[in-house]
C-alpha cells in the first residue's frame, strides 16, 4: 500500500489539498481532517477537482470535525467515506507512512 | 469615549486555525463600550455562521452561542458576502443567525467606509 | 502496532492538538502502542501548566497529562522548542518531560508509523 | 484617500491576496508584507492578477521582507513600488484606514 | 499622527511580531506617536519573560521591553488570552501590563489608525 | 538504533510563517544519529533555497548557514520539483545548494517510498 496522505486546510484559502492531489502515487489515500473536510461539500466550488482523485484513490473524511462545523453527510460528495479516529488509526496501519499536508 | 466605526472582518473558517471566539469576544467589547460595530462574514468566514455547529467535541467553546446574543449587545449590522456563499454552496437558510447579504462590491464598500477594520 | 506522534502547533486557535489528542486515545483504544508524543515548534505551549482555558473550554495540557497519568504515554517537550517559547522545568504539566530533538527521530525509528498533527 | 490593505501570505499557498484585490475600491492601494512580497515577482505564476490590479491602484511591496527573502528589485513586476517602514507609516497617514489580510 | 498596534502571532515561527515591532519603530522615529500595543491571541506569548530564544536569534520580548523602556510605549496583554495560554504576572516581561480587551477598543478610538499584525 | 529512511518535506516559504529552521535542524539530528536522511523542497518550500537571504533583520537566525553544511552531515539527497520552480519563474541557479532536480511524478514516487514523512 501507498502512503495515507492527511489535508487539514480549507481549499478555499489554502493550496495545500490542490497539492496533495497532484502528488498522489499508485496505492495512496486521502483523509480530510480539521478545514480539510470542507473540500468534501459536493455543492462547493472545489469539489470537482476531489472528484476526479476520488475516482482513483479512496477518499475519507473525519467526522468528528464534519459534525463539529455543521456539515452534513449527506451534503457531501458522492464516493467520500466517513470514518471516526479509530478508522484514522486503521487506515494509517494500512498505509505504509503517514503524510500531512497542511 | 469617541463613538466610532468598527468593523470586524471574518473570512476565516472555525476551529481549524481560527479565532472565531476571540474576534467575537473583541466585538461584544466594543459593542458594550458604546461603538458602533459590524460583523463581516465573506470567503471561509461563512463557514462560522453555519447551523448546527457541534465543537464541544474538539474541547473548545461554542461560540456560536454568543452569535445568537449579538442583539442583546445592539450588534444589528452582520454582513455576509453573497458570492463567498454561493462559491461554498450554502444559502442563506444555512445562516444560523439573521445577516444581510451583500454583494462583492456592496461588501467592499462597507468595508472600505469604516473607521477601525480588525482582521480575524 | 507501534505509534509515535509529532505535535507542532499550540493549544488555543489550533485545532491540531484536538486532533492529536483524539488521535492518541484512538491508538491506546484500538489496541496499539504509543512510544510517544514529542512536542515540538509551538507544540510545546502545550505542556505549559500555567495554562488555564476559559470556562467551556477544554484544557489540553491536562488532557494530556490524564493520558500520561492512565497509559503511561512518554510525552516529550523539545528542550530547544521550549527554551525558546518559555516553558520550562518550572513551568512543566505533570506527565510531560523534556528532552532533545533526537528523541523524536528514536521515536520514529521504534513506531512503525509517526503521524504529525499541526501546523 | 480609501484603505490601504496589507497582504502577508505567500501567493502560491494562500488566496489572501486574490481575495484582497477582489475587494478594492477607489482609492484603495495595496502594500505586500511578509510572505506577501513573492507576489510581485515578475516570472511568477501570480503576476498577471497583480499587475491588472496595479494598473488602477498603487501596489506596493516592503523592501526589507524583499531583502531577506533574497528577492532583487529587478525581478519585480514594473509598477510595484518598494518602500521601507517609514514608507509603511507614512501610507497608512495617507489612507482612511489599514485592512490586513492573511 | 497617533497609532496603535494590534499583534496577533507568537513571536517564534512567524514574522508577525517582527513586522510589528519594525513598524512600533518607525512610527515614533516618523515622529509619530504610538498610543499603545495591544497583544491578543497567540500574541501574548510575546510578553513572557521566561522565553529566552537560541543563540543568533533576537528576543521580541526584550526587544518590546527596551521599547516600552526607551520610548513609554504602553504594552497590554490580554488577560483572557493570557490566561488561557500561561501568561500571567509572576512570568510577565518588563514594561508589559495586563489589563482587559477594553484597551484594545480605547486604543483604536483614541488613535487615528489602528494597524493589525498576524495571524 | 535501527536505520531508517527519513523524508523531510518543506513545502512552506521560509520567515513568514514558516518553521525552516527548526525543520532543518531536525533533519539535521536525524543524520547525526546515523538515519538516511532525505529532504524535499516542493511548491514554496523551493523559496527556502534561494541565494542571497538576508534574515538577519528580521531578528531570526540565517538557517541557510546549515543548508550549507549539509554536506558535512552525510545529506546527500536534496530534491526539488522542477514545477514548483517553474510556477515561481526560478532556476537551478538561484539555489543556493546543490540539489537534484525531479519532475513531478519523481517527486511523488520519492515520498511514497520513505519510512518516515515529516512535513514542514
Amino acid at each position: 500500500m501507498g502512503p495515507l496522505h492527511t489535508v487539514n486546510k480549507s481549499p478555499f484559502a489554502s493550496t495545500a489539498l490542490e497539492s496533495c492531489l497532484a502528488r498522489l502515487t499508485e496505492g495512496a489515500a486521502v483523509l480530510l481532517i480539521e478545514d480539510g473536510v470542507y473540500a468534501a461539500l459536493a455543492a462547493g466550488a472545489a469539489a470537482d477537482r476531489l472528484a476526479e482523485a476520488a475516482n482513483r484513490h479512496p477518499v475519507y473524511v473525519l467526522g468528528p470535525d464534519l459534525a463539529a462545523r455543521g456539515l452534513a453527510e449527506a451534503s457531501l460528495l458522492d464516493g467520500v467515506r466517513v470514518i471516526d479516529y479509530l478508522g484514522f488509526v486503521d487506515l494509517a496501519t494500512r498505509h505504509s507512512a503517514v503524510q500531512s499536508w497542511f | 469615549m469617541r463613538r466610532k466605526t468598527f468593523l470586524f472582518v471574518s473570512r476565516k473558517a472555525p476551529y481549524g486555525a481560527g479565532q472565531a471566539g476571540e474576534a467575537l469576544e473583541a466585538a461584544l467589547i466594543a459593542a458594550s463600550l458604546g461603538q458602533e460595530v459590524h460583523l463581516a462574514y465573506l470567503d471561509d468566514g461563512v463557514f462560522q455562521l453555519l447551523r448546527g455547529q457541534r465543537p464541544e467535541a474538539l474541547g473548545t467553546k461554542d461560540f456560536t452561542a454568543s452569535l445568537v446574543e449579538l442583539g442583546e449587545y445592539d450588534i444589528d449590522h452582520v454582513w455576509v458576502e453573497r458570492q463567498s456563499l454561493a462559491e461554498r454552496g450554502l444559502t442563506e437558510a444555512d445562516l444560523l443567525v439573521p445577516a444581510t447579504l451583500l454583494d462583492r462590491g456592496e461588501m467592499a464598500e462597507i468595508m472600505a467606509g469604516m473607521d477601525v477594520v480588525v482582521s480575524a | 502496532m507501534k505509534f509515535a506522534i509529532l505535535v507542532n502547533e499550540g493549544p488555543f486557535g489550533h485545532q491540531a492538538t484536538a486532533s492529536a489528542l483524539s488521535f492518541a486515545q484512538a491508538v491506546l483504544t484500538g489496541g496499539h502502542e504509543l512510544v510517544r508524543v514529542f512536542f515540538y515548534m509551538d507544540g510545546v505551549y502545550n505542556a505549559n501548566r500555567l495554562a488555564s482555558p476559559p470556562a467551556g473550554e477544554c484544557s489540553t495540557a491536562r488532557a494530556w497529562s490524564e493520558l500520561a497519568a492512565e497509559s503511561r504515554v512518554d510525552l516529550v517537550v523539545c528542550i530547544a522548542a521550549g527554551m525558546a517559547r518559555g516553558v520550562r522545568e518550572a513551568n512543566l504539566a505533570p506527565g510531560f518531560r523534556i528532552s532533545g530533538l533526537g528523541q523524536m527521530v528514536e521515536a520514529a525509528v521504534l513506531a512503525d508509523r509517526l503521524v504529525t498533527f499541526g501546523a
